[in-house]
């Protein structure tokens, strides 16, 4: 009976399909980040220039701190929930490796977050005129840095879980590790934009990303399982 | 209950769902053709009758789609607004419910009022976008529709939510005076007008016409839609009440 | 302990303390559980009722003793015992945007079973109307959130049952309800570990006082 | 005996001590809103440019867009706790004037997200290499603009309140509405920098504010009744 | 109702209805409750107890029908209604940042009470441990929760109270205390209404039974 159990446990992909689709239903939808990500967008040029050249400019930047941002603030939600409804209690007794688990949530979160504010970037350039051979790197570097943004903040949020909504104290420890991501994914807009070879920059950060798969995860079960009093 | 005047005995009845959706059964098949051939011929002329413009050539046609869009997207946001007031001030359901249809409605509409003029944008100013004031102010238009909608969808409870989302749109009303009168400030401030949309006076008549009958078919085409999604909701807030029972089993089709 | 110890209990707790933030929550408690046996925890509010069960399914560890499942350490054969217990606590782990036959759905795949009849037949046998099933978990009352949550012990193949006050917002129907399907569990040879401030009518139940360390 | 309990219960100041106070006690404490405003300015530098000329022409419509994020992400928070633990129907069933208790609330917010941010802006203004001149009308602008934001963002989340953690329903509602104060408030720091006379746009905002103080509290409090089911 | 109905009940539900997304959870309640009176609500899970108790508080507007408080529309006399009225939920209004006194302090003022004394025996005539008294009430159980939320019922002032199943996760030493404090303030005259699963040990309770509307 046990050994039933045990093979059938609801593993990697039965939890990225469970977290996709709870935030589908959940009140605000999917798309919020999205929607976060579109709106703040749109007060740059009220607040700063509505300028197309001076926008151009700023676009590699801009995109790139509102993309952060849409991830950093919503990871915050990755485990917190689950930990106030016990979801979290039952997971740390489910009879496998908890690290898949957590790889699947992290994947459901860029999944709902990363890859459609990926899809969604050519549409904010566009609006802020950048130029056409900025689109390719940029879609590039924001689905590899977004992935990895997800990664290393769901450790964060995992160190977190236990302070309830600790809300900005995970920005807090959170942005100073996201600060190396941000400064190769501008980068590699900007080369592109001034017609220099971009392969560098993004090379680093699927190095990184590479990295991260596999460390990330198992930091942030262990420390769920720290937080939870194991 | 208070007897209530006779004024007032109208004004509640008026507020009965299955009062609305059956006179607005009578008016359909008059609506229907009226808001569609004035669509028809309006767009017929507009495209094929009427002569290309002296300094943009052909593609000025879509004139025709998108003033009358941009004009109900703002006017429709009234609708949604005054609704929703008298739905809370006279707690009428009814307008709660055409509430309710006004909004993917006016987003509709302000989401095309953005697209044609995108691509209107192309071939006059170069570029798909720019932040222009009115444009800009455009774009908020179409957030506060999506909020409206948003809420509605949040909320569960369908009361709740009604009153919710009317609560909203009262605040979305004032600002949006706000938003206009700011926006166009701030555009005059930061950038000298070197793109203005072309003032409706400098158009010829010959074109002034087909709009004419795009605006008002759109109009109508607008009323049409609006009853339409109302019914809708009609029916599926009130499918347990007898009426509908027996409509149903009548086979009608809305 | 070196040597696991040479006994059969299915559970048992060796010693085990818990000290939380320097304040001794309970010390050197030692518990039993063996198949077809239940065991009711009682004691006061704040004794650590809800603590040591949590240690004893693994999601605490002790500040001292250890838990020996069928006389090996837990932690050893951490998987075998961890596919071997259900643990349904104060929080019940529902997700309350979805409804209730999603949820158990979800918990029934724990133990293998994906077939949704399970679920319902569950379901309507701890008394929750069908009508209900459309609705999200958020929309329900407390009971009937209980009377979800609980439905898991229709179905489950689990051995070892921890229930941490399954009774808490449940009317009398549904402790009824509980109670056949604890009855029927402890038949098979199941073992039940059980908090409850009310008392529990089953012959032949074993008391298991935890008395409050902190006072 | 209920004329005591009447007079007695607690007003507008009670709920602004109570709220500050619990705000200073919560996990990230008070100051958090102001560590998410300082660590989000220093991304600017880094991903759009460090050159000094270019970040003074950027400093006051970043300040200000960042400052409006601080405050529109924590005032998610102004009544989901007192939703979630219950002290929101305490709230219903006070006898008085619900405005009062949720005027102290907004009240309170400023305090801990507004006004210690008005403070530190001159410090951002600094590293942003923003003129001498213009740090007068930013702070000034920042006190009356965060008030404003505050106020009104409080209505919508009275409104989002039963939706749990909206997270970014909230964005997408509350964003339209603070765009107008968004502009002016950026206008008359602009024009302090350009040294025209700022006191049009300060003035207006001035005037929001009044309207703002008076209708937002008790459109929170009648929002809240709805959603709570009254 | 044009006039104030002519009798001297403190509280009476008039033929109150309530439908909620159109399901009826009940039709035509009608319930009164004088001085002195202790009402308890039963019925099974999800028949609308809570829901009921939130309209008598006025939280909750019900679809038809209205509350009258001593003869006349709650609505009416609203404030001099809800100075007189206590409402204990399930949600209890507890900040958990806060510790035991620091929370009652803050309910206490609603009473006029500003004597830090007076909350502190209150604490511990319901059996609350006062070492506990320096920790964030996030940190206590389930049952020190509840009687840290109960301990209002020893110093409020409000006449009539609204206790929406008060007994849960305590245990019997205080359901004691809890059953005390309601009896004395039947006997200084005030009214109690009531709902819990588990019986209610007073002579002169009167049971109000709320069927099952939703099957
Ligand atoms: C995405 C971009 C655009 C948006 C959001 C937009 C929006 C609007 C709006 C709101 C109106 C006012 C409708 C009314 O009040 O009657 C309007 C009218 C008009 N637009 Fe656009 N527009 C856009 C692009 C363009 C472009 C590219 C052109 C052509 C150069 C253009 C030409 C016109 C004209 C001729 C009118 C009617 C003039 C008037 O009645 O004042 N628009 N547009
Ligand atoms: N927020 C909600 N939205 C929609 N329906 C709800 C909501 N809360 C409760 N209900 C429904 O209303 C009915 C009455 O709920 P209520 O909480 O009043 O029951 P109750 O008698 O207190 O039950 P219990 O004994 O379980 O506490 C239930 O059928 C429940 O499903
Ligand atoms: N998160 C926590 N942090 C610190 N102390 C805690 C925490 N949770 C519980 N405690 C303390 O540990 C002790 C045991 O708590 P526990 O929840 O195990 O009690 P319990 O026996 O389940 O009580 P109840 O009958 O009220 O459910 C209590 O004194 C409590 O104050
Ligand atoms: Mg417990
Ligand atoms: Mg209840």
């Amino acid at each position: 009976m046990s050994n039933i159990a045990r093979s059938t446990h609801p593993g990697l992909m039965a939890y990225v399909r469970r977290d996709v689709s709870l935030s589908i239903r959940s009140n605000s939808g999917a798309y919020a980040p999205l929607l976060f990500f579109c709106m703040v967008c749109t007060l740059v040029p009220i607040s700063i220039s509505p300028n197309p050249q001076k926008l151009a400019e700023l676009a590699p930047g801009i995109i790139w701190i509102m993309a952060l941002l849409a991830s950093l603030l919503s990871i915050e939600r990755i485990f917190v929930f689950d930990y106030e409804d016990g979801s979290l209690e039952q997971m740390l007794i489910a009879p496998n490796m908890m690290a898949f688990p957590v790889l699947g949530k992290i994947i459901a979160h860029w999944l709902v977050t990363g890859l459609p504010l990926t899809f969604l970037s050519p549409a904010i350039g566009l609006m802020f005129a950048l130029p056409n051979n900025a689109y390719g790197p940029m879609i590039l570097s924001l689905a590899a840095g977004t992935a990895y943004l997800s990664l290393v903040g769901a450790v964060i949020a995992s160190l977190t879980v236990s302070l309830g909504r600790g809300g900005f104290l995970i920005s807090l420890l959170a942005v100073p590790l996201y600060m190396p991501i941000l400064v190769f994914g501008t980068s590699t807009v900007t080369y592109a934009v001034a017609k220099m070879p971009w392969s560098a920059p993004l090379a680093t950060m699927g190095a990184m990303l590479a990295i991260a798969l596999v460390l990330c995860p198992l930091l942030a079960s262990w420390a769920l399982r720290v937080t939870n009093g194991g | 209950m208070r007897k209530l005047g006779r004024k007032w005995r109208w004004f509640h009845r008026m507020g009965s769902p299955r009062w609305f959706y059956e006179i607005t059964g009578g008016w359909l098949p008059w609506l229907i053709p009226l808001a569609f051939s004035l669509l028809a011929i309006g767009l017929f002329w507009g495209l094929f009758l009427a002569p290309p413009d002296a300094r943009q050539g052909q593609s000025y046609r879509i004139i025709f789609v998108h003033v009358p869009a941009s004009f109900l997207a703002l006017v429709g946001y009234y609708v949604l607004a005054i609704a929703g007031a008298v739905g809370l001030i006279w707690r009428i359901k009814m307008s709660f419910i055409l509430m309710k249809a006004a909004a993917p409605i006016g987003a509709a509409l302000t989401f095309i009022a953005l697209f044609t003029g995108a691509i209107w944008g192309k071939p006059t100013w170069g570029t798909y976008w720019v932040w222009d004031a009115r444009i800009t102010s455009m774009l908020i238009l179409l957030f506060l529709y999506l909020g409206v909608m948003a809420l509605q969808r949040a909320l569960v409870s369908t009361d709740t939510a009604f009153k919710a989302s009317a609560i909203l749109a009262l605040v979305g009303t004032v600002n949006i005076p706000i938003i206009y009168k700011s926006v166009d400030w701030w555009y005059t401030l930061h950038q000298p007008a070197t793109l203005k949309l072309t003032s409706s006076s400098t158009m010829h008549i010959e074109m002034l016409q087909p709009l004419f009958f795009m605006i008002c078919g759109f109009y109508l085409f607008y009323m049409l839609v609006l009853i339409l999604f109302a019914r809708l909701e009609i029916l599926q807030r009130e499918k347990s009440s007898r009426w509908v029972r027996s409509l149903v089993s009548e086979d009608c089709v809305i | 302990m070196v040597f696991p110890l040479p006994n059969d209990f299915l559970l048992e707790a060796d010693d085990v303390s818990y000290v939380r933030d320097d304040m001794i929550i309970f010390e050197d408690v030692k518990l039993s559980l063996s198949e077809g046996e239940i065991v009711h925890i009682t004691g006061p509010n704040g004794c650590g009722k809800t603590t040591l069960i949590k240690i004893l399914t693994t999601i605490i560890t002790p500040t001292r003793g250890a838990v020996y499942y069928k006389g090996r350490s837990a932690s050893d054969v951490r998987y075998q015992y961890l596919s071997d217990l259900l643990y349904i606590g104060h929080k019940t782990g529902i997700k309350s945007s979805l409804n209730a036959e999603e949820n158990l759905l979800w918990m029934a795949a724990a133990d293998g079973i994906e077939d949704n009849r399970i679920v319902l037949d569950a379901l309507s046998m701890m008394g929750f109307d069908s009508g209900l099933c459309h609705r999200p978990c958020g929309q329900l009352s407390a009971g009937q959130l209980q009377r979800v949550a609980l439905s898991r012990l229709v179905f489950t193949e689990k051995h070892i049952w921890f229930l941490d006050e399954p009774m808490a917002a449940l009317d009398s129907v549904s402790i009824k309800a509980v109670n056949q399907c604890i009855a029927s569990h402890l038949e098979r040879n199941g073992a039940v570990l059980i908090t409850s401030h009310q008392p529990i009518d089953f012959h032949p139940v074993r008391k298991f006082e935890l008395t409050n360390w902190c006072l």
